[in-house]
Parts: C-alpha cells; structure tokens; sequence
C-alpha cells in the first residue's frame, strides 16, 4: 500500500487539520473531527457528515451557501453521537438545525441517536436521508437505497435555502425535494484500500469493472469487462431512467470520479450522457464534472440526475464558496 | 452458590477479548469486505484497544459505572454501525445493574438481555436479518431457558457460549436485511456476517471467562 | 488498461468535446483542439497548452481571469503549429498575444514555430517559458528545467493582469516575474498509462516512489522506499528550498495531485508542508491543494511554492472563474 | 545511368516506411518509456499512417508539392518535437525540389543535407547530443564523402543505410543535451535515442527503395 499518510489512525485528523490550514475561513474541532465555518450565521444550521474517505465530502463542503459544518467519521464508518451532537450544538444560531444523512444503517443510527440527545437539549433538529444509488432496489423492508454522489446536490440546495433566511421546515422541504428528484447510478474499475488494512478489500479482474457497486467498495449488482465510454453512458444513464422519468425536464448532471479517475476520461464519459440526454430531450441546465463524492483512491465513476424546477434551480445557482465546489 | 463477576472480573474479560479480536483482523475484515466496506474489524478493534487502557481504571469502578463506562467508550470510538449498537446495549446493561456489587448468574442474563433488547430498538432489527443479533439472540434464549430449567451453572454457560458460536455460524445462510450486505444482489448469502462473528467472540469470551470462576 | 475512453486516439477531441457541453462559456475548435473563451474580450490575450495528460491543466484553465485559450496536442505531445496559431488568431483583440510555455523541447519548438508564423501576419506574439521543477538541474546548455504544475499560478498572475487592461510587454513581466519566484518539486507513487499503449511506461514496486519524476512519467532523480507524508514533505520542501531562498517571505503553496492520488492524503501533505513552512518562517498567504497538473493516471503528487510581492498578491487574489479554478 | 526517384516511388516508400515503423510499435514505445514520455511511437506511427492515406493523392504530385504536403501532415499529425522536426526537415527539401521531376542521386543527398539543416537548426541541436540527428548526421556525412568519391551508387546508398542504422546505435552511449532524456541523472546513457531509431529505419528504407531501382 502506497500512501501519503503519517499512521493509518490519524488520517481523518491530520485531514481536517490540513482543511483548516488551507481554508482559515474554517475551523476544526479536535477530537471531535467536526469542521465548521468560523463565521456563525443567524440561519437554519445545514449539517451533514458520514464515514471518511468520500473527500472533498463533506468536510470540503462547508461554507457559504452550503454546509455550516461536517462531522467526520473514521474512514467508512459513521461518525459516532458525540461527534454529531458537537456539530449541531455549535453551528445551532436558534433557528434549528438540518442534518442531510446518506442512506446507511451507521449514519441512521448515529446522526439519530444524536438528534434524540440534542431534542432533549431543547435543539430543533430535523433530518433528511439522501437515498439516490439506483443500484440497489429501494425497499421499505430493508435498508433500501444507498446516498452516493447525489447527496453534494442536496447539500447545494439546503445550503442555498438556508441562506434566503427559511425556516426549518422550509429548508427541510427543498431538501426533500431535491432527495425525491435525485438518482445516481455508478461503476467501478479497481478496489479501494482502506488505509488500516493496507490492501484492497476486493479484486477486479485486469479488464473486469463492476456496475453499481457502492463508495465504500460494496459489491455491485453486475461484474462485466470494460466497456467503451458510450455502452458504459448507457448502462448508467439507462438504469437512471428506468428508475425515475426525467423525460421533457430540465436536470442538473453530475459526472463523479471516485477518486483515482482522470478527469479527461470523466469529461469523455460526460460528453456521452450529453449525446444520450440530448436524444431523450432531456435538456441539461448545468453540468458538474470532477472528484465530488470519492471512495479513497477507487476509479470509477458514477452519474448523477436532479430534475428541476424553479426553486431548485435558483438554489442551484446561488453562489456558494467551499473548498469543493464555488458557485458564482 | 454460583459465580460472583466482579468489575475487575470484566476488566479481565475486556482484556481477554481484546487478544481474541485483535488476533482475528485479516479473517474478520475479509468477512466485512466480502459482504461490507472492511472496517468493522478495525473499528471494533480499536474500540477494544481503548477499553483495554481503559481496564485499569474500569476495575476500580462499580458494575454499573464501568458498564457505562464501556458503552461510552464503545460508542465514540468504534463508531460506524457497531459502536453505536455496542454503545447502546451497554447503557441499556448497565441499567440492570445499578447497585448491584457484582453480577450473578440471573444478571448475567439480563444484561445480555438488556444489550439485545438494546440492539433490536437502536438497529430497527430483528433476529434472522444477518447481524450481530443473530449471535446474541440464541444466546440469550439459551440462558434463558437454562434458568428456566435449572440448569447447572457450568452446563449453561457452555449452552450459551456454543449458542452464540452457532448463531454466528447460521448467518452464513441468511439474506441480509440490515447492514451493507443489502446491497449485494444475493443479499451476502454464502458469507458470515461480521458483526455476528464478532458477537460470538465477546459472548464466548465471558462465558470462558465466567466458567473459570466456577 | 481499464479507462472510460472510446479509442485512444479520440481521447482528446471527444474531452474537449466534453469541456464544451459542460461549460457553456467555452467553445471548441474542432480539429484544431483549440478550447477558448466565447465572448473576446478587448484585451492582451494570454493562450497555454500543451500535450493532453495533465487535465484540468490546461483547458480547465480557459475563462475569466486565466487564459483566453488552450491549445491541446495528443497525449504527452505538444500541440503542432496549425493549431497553436489557431489560438493565437482566434483570441487576439489587437492588443497582442501572451504564450504561456512549459518548458519542453517539443513545446519550444512547436509555439516558437508558431510565434514566427504569427508574427508574418503581424500580430505581436510574446512568450514566456515556465521552468519551475526543481528536480533537474537548470542549465542553459542543455534544455533545462521543466514546467510542471507552477505554471497554473503563472496562468493566474498573467492571466489577472490580462483582465486589468495592462499592454503586453506588462503581461509577459508580470508573468516572468512569477515564474522566477516559482519552484516546484514532486513525487509518483504509480506510472501512468497513455490511452495509446494500454500498458505502463515503467514499474515501481510494491512499496516504492520515485522523487522527482516528471508529469510524463520521466525519470526522476531518485527512487526510493515509500516514505512518511511527514518524511516526504520534508524531500520535496528541501529540494525547493535549497534552490531558492523563501526564507522571511509571504507565499503561495500548491500541493498538487497528479491524478489518482486522493484528495485526503494531499491534505495530510499539505498539513506536513504547512507545519514545515512555519518552523522556517515562511508565512503561507493562500493555499491550493486538488488536481491542478496531473499525468494521466499516475499516483503521486507536487509541491510548489510562489514568493509573493504586494502585486503578486493583489493578482493572485482576483477573481477568476474557470473549470479548474475558481476565486473570488 | 542512376536512379530516377518519382513521386510515385517516394508514395511507395512512405507506404513501405509505414509498414516497418507500425510493426516496431512496442520496440521503441518502449525505448521512449526508458528515457522519455512513451509516445513517440504512437506519434509517428500515426503520422505516417495518415500518409499512407494521403499516398495516392500524393502519387499525381510533383516531388515539390509531394515534399511539402508530407512536411505538412506530419507537422500537424505527429505533433510534439518529432512533428515539428519532421515537418521543417521535408518543407526544407522541398525547396531543393522545385522544378525537379524526379530525384537523382546527388539531389537525395541535398535532400537529405537540408533535411539535417532544418533539424538542427529547428531543434537547436548538435550531432551527438542524442537525437535523431545522430542517425541522419553520418548518413548525410556518408552521402556527402561517397558522391566526392565517386562511390558507385548501389555502394553509396548501401553504405549511407549502414551509417544511418550504426548512427542510431551509437545514441546508446550518448548524454543527452535536447529532449526528455536530459531529465534523467544519467541523461539516459545506456539507452538508444527513440528519433534516432525511427529515422534510421526512414532512411534504410529509403535507401533500400532506391535500390531496388538500380
Ligand atoms: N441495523 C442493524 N442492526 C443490527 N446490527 C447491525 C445493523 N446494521 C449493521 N449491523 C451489524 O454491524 C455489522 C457491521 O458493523 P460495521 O462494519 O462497524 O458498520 P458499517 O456497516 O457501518 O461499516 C454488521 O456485520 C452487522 O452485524
Ligand atoms: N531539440 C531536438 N532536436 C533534435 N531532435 C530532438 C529534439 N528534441 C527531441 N528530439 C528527438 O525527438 C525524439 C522524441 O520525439 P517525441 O517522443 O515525438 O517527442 P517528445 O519528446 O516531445 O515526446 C527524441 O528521441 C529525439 O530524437
Ligand atoms: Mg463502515
Ligand atoms: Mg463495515
Ligand atoms: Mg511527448
Ligand atoms: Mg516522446
């Protein structure tokens, strides 16, 4: 395993501490792994956070016009209440806090166990699940769907309504809205390697990629050879629609690296889902291409829809400034 | 007369499974790759890790505190589904035994009762849904039903120790329903679950741990 | 090779191709792979590029604030003389043209072929020549030092006091002036793979790097056992530093990514380099840590530093807004 | 009497020069690997296979036009430092071409010397700084002594392959001045020069057309 660590513990530390050195308008919290903006603003508090490993999300989020702060976990796994409860009562301004949670039964578990313990110090707290991986069937049974690269959307659009001075309710409404009209689909072409265990946690074959496999390396639904740019545009793209009807809407898109992915092929891969969309009169409004929502050094990719209306697409365009992604 | 497990007892147990896990990490994290993301070994690792310099402490508390104590712990620094689930059933154990001196045979059953009641509520699970619940539901039946029946102390804890050994194992048959083995198409049939394995280690741990009292 | 390509040789045109769709403000000169700015503005035109490889490097930097124009050849290839005169042609406002060139053979003569060309159509063609990678030996004898990822700061700074309405010649020396306060130094973990060959150009083993390594995946200077982030903040930040004096100065820092390394370990760099500068009283103004100039898929990453003056800051503070970077 | 090299024999060795450089692909992605960036294989390979292409249209051309149109393509199509070079080498023959219906022995051999002008004033470079000036230097050389000489010119074109082919060998020992070679801390002795192959493989074959017209 070759990687630019001091000791496999430390990472998500030594991470944040390196954001705050590298973005002074953010502030760690030791111990904790939150980071927050150090300006507290009088609005509705959006958090989010989960295992890391996924950089820039979430901590690379946080600014204006998106996250007022992110708790980390370590790689992969849940950040426990303690953490979370940090978060929300430092960046709560009264107004109540949003927590935007990926679908995972950790984070589910965490982030509610922490909002039980804040509602008991009189914090309003609501939360929103993001479950946009059309890869896994979506049941009210199980877990159902996992929250993948759509969720930095949802962070746009919560961060933006916040901003406009909404209430609570109003902040967790266009979040949900955005989650209801948000699906992601991804593949994989290698492992990823956690860095306390040092070797991959699965193997593909030399010119084996897996479809839908998950960002923290989870089985996907299909293994099959690599295929070109186009068949993959469609194999993602196709899923995506079968799941949810975009037809005659205006989408933002969103074309993600996992992480060890160049960004020309991204944009190569991008180019196709324009062709593909462009035949199925599905107008694109804007385009996000590049490294959002990683798996640790794992290449692959994933797409992502978010139909719009008029609210999302204002919120979509007002200006944010984080370290990973600026709008305006 | 029975078995009097003091909380220098459990500091030992702490320590004692803490060899048992740390020795276990390339098996249990490839069941957690197979079927997961491969960090509930290193998680519930370093959990233990901490609880173990933690144990010196942990003797000089009573039951009640260092159960506390040892869910707190549990659930900051696991993390992940298993810290706040461990974090959980320790609280909810640690209520059982408040003011108590040291735990007896029938308080033995109810802490792991409390801790899977615990798990059950926190992880919205039920038994059969491949998860750690699976290892310590039998278990806790067993010994329910060896107080039941009277059975001998020795006899019971042996029951309860390959209960959840057998519990862990019967995962491998299960569809996943809970956890990130969901998300396989075949729902992670044909592999254990880590969380369960895992279980099976603690419960067996104490249960040797107990037995060596006797 | 597992890459999400079509065919190799379409790599280029079907990424710019991409970059257009994606970026509504940027057009797309077919076959001449030249990526510019739609609305020319009335001003000194400052145009990069090179061989393709290094991506957002350089098209990713076309737009407001850094450059009207980039220019792309094959992979690792300069860009011929047609297609770097298209660029010139096209962005020239009649207040005459920047070249921003990395220091290569092949870029050298390709753009100084092209510079001639222009000239006989009487447009006024300046060049400045970036060669900031401190693990060669500068020498006027042979070629000398390379340009690497320094030279999106050059972009910058030209590129700002571009917008400012400034002549040429006051262009060229702002951006010579970055230049001689820039050095970089890097490091690769993984070689890179050209979409053409399918298989590496070399082999590192299993817990080797290689100091110094260009962005092509030239040689380096030395190989070595994988080090600490610590250790190898300390190699890369000593070479830089025993090349140029940035002792009791203000600079800016990049620590880079060459295209498969995570964003978390760059951080974690960053935090040692951070930690390093301020032992030596080097006072960091800004910090950019992500994939500037990468090499295709090559794990690895850069150090560079620029020492600023007052206008070095002010230029490096205006807003920019390009794919690749954004500020302000 | 000599030889009379027409356009459609030069098309005819482009054609010829394609084959050999397309089947030393791996050979000498390889020798670029070792010293420099790896494409220049790719570059010229492409380049030339646009020639062959263009062969036809090439064929109805006088020498002149047929000299600047390869120049042309290959600036364009290659790209990086061998487009370049390529490109001033057969736009710089040309000029010795005009008017010219066929090429004779010593006009070849002008070709070839304004080939060598361009390059190294193009490239800035001198024999024996490992380039590809180093194979066409002492074939051009060669040439020069054999017509001074009166070398018969099945001898001379013979003797000017070999000088090419021995020239590119002799890169091997080579310190790199010009090109990507120059990053290496040994300049990349030990290794041959890739533009230094793939033109001695150019002129031998071009040496052997002519022959065969002999
Ligand atoms: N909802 C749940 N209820 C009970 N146990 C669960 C639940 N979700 C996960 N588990 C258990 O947790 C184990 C995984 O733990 P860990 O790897 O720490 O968490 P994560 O899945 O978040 O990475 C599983 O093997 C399973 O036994
Ligand atoms: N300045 C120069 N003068 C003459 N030949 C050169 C010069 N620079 C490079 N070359 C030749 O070009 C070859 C490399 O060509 P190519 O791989 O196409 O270019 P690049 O180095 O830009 O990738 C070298 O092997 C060398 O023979
Ligand atoms: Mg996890
Ligand atoms: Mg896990
Ligand atoms: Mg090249
Ligand atoms: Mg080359």
């Amino acid at each position: 395993m070759k990687k630019i660590i001091n000791e496999p513990t430390k990472v998500v530390s030594e991470f944040l501490k390196g954001m705050e050195k590298a973005h002074p308008e953010l502030e760690y919290t030791e111990k904790l792994e939150v980071l927050s903006r150090r300006e507290k603003s009088d609005k509705v508090a959006v958090i989010s956070g989960g295992g890391a490993g996924h950089e820039p999300a979430h901590a690379g989020y946080v600014g204006m016009g998106m996250l007022d702060a992110a708790v980390t976990g370590n790689v992969f796994s849940s950040p426990s209440p303690d953490r979370i409860i940090e978060a929300i009562t430092k960046m709560n301004a009264g107004k109540g806090v949003l927590m935007i949670i990926k679908n995972y039964s950790g984070d589910i578990m965490n982030f509610g166990l922490a909002k039980d313990l804040a509602e008991l110090e009189d914090i309003q707290v609501e939360s929103v699940v993001v479950r946009d991986d059309v890869a896994v069937k979506d049941s009210t049974y199980s877990t159902g769907r996992r929250g993948i690269a759509g969720t930095v959307f949802v962070h746009k659009i919560a961060g933006a309504k916040a901003e406009t001075g909404a209430s609570l309710q109003e902040v967790k409404a266009a979040a949900e809205k955005a989650i209801e009209n948000i699906r992601s689909m991804g593949m994989a072409m290698t492992p990823c390697t956690l860095p306390a265990v040092g070797k991959p946690g699965f193997l593909l074959g030399e010119d084996e990629v897996e479809i839908g496999m998950g960002i923290h390396g989870e089985p996907g639904v299909m293994r099959t050879t690599m295929k070109t740019a186009q068949e993959t545009a469609e194999i993602l793209l196709d899923k995506i629609l079968q799941d949810y009807d975009y037809s005659n809407s205006e989408v933002a898109l969103m074309v993600n690296g996992l992480g060890a992915t160049p960004l020309m092929e991204l944009y190569i891969l991008e180019n196709e889902i324009q062709t593909l969309l462009e035949e199925k009169q599905i107008k694109v409004y804007k385009t996000f291409v590049g490294n959002y929502m990683t798996a640790l050094d794992m290449s692959g990719c994933s797409v992502t829809l978010m139909k719009l209306d008029e609210e999302l697409k204002k919120l979509l365009d007002a200006p944010c400034n984080t370290p990973g992604l600026k709008i305006g | 007369m029975g078995f009097h497990l003091t909380s220098k007892d459990y500091a030992n147990y702490i320590r004692k499974a803490y060899r048992l896990i740390h020795e276990k990490g390339d098996y249990i994290t490839e069941l957690d790759s197979a079927t997961g993301d491969g960090d509930h070994w290193i998680n519930i690792n370093m959990g233990f890790e901490k609880l173990v310099e933690a144990a010196n402490e942990l003797e000089e508390m009573t039951v009640f505190e260092e159960f506390k104590k040892i869910g707190t712990i549990m659930m900051s620094v696991i993390g992940g589904s298993s810290g706040v689930l461990y974090g959980s059933a320790y609280l909810a154990a640690a209520k059982t035994l408040k003011e108590k001196e040291t735990i007896q045979n029938e308080n033995l059953c109810e802490v792991l009762d409390a801790m899977l009641q615990a798990i059950m509520s926190r992880g919205n699970a039920q038994p059969g849904w491949k998860t750690m619940i699976d290892s310590l539901a039998p278990a806790v039946q067993c010994y329910k039903d060896c107080i039941l029946n009277q059975v001998d102390e020795k006899t019971c804890l042996s029951r309860v120790k390959q209960a959840a050994i057998d519990g862990a194992e019967s995962t491998k048959d299960m569809e996943a329903v809970r956890g990130r083995a969901t998300y396989q198409a075949n729902k992670g049939v044909g592999h254990l679950d880590p969380g369960a394995v895992t279980m099976s280690y603690q419960i067996a741990t104490l249960m040797d741990c107990v037995l060596e009292k006797l």
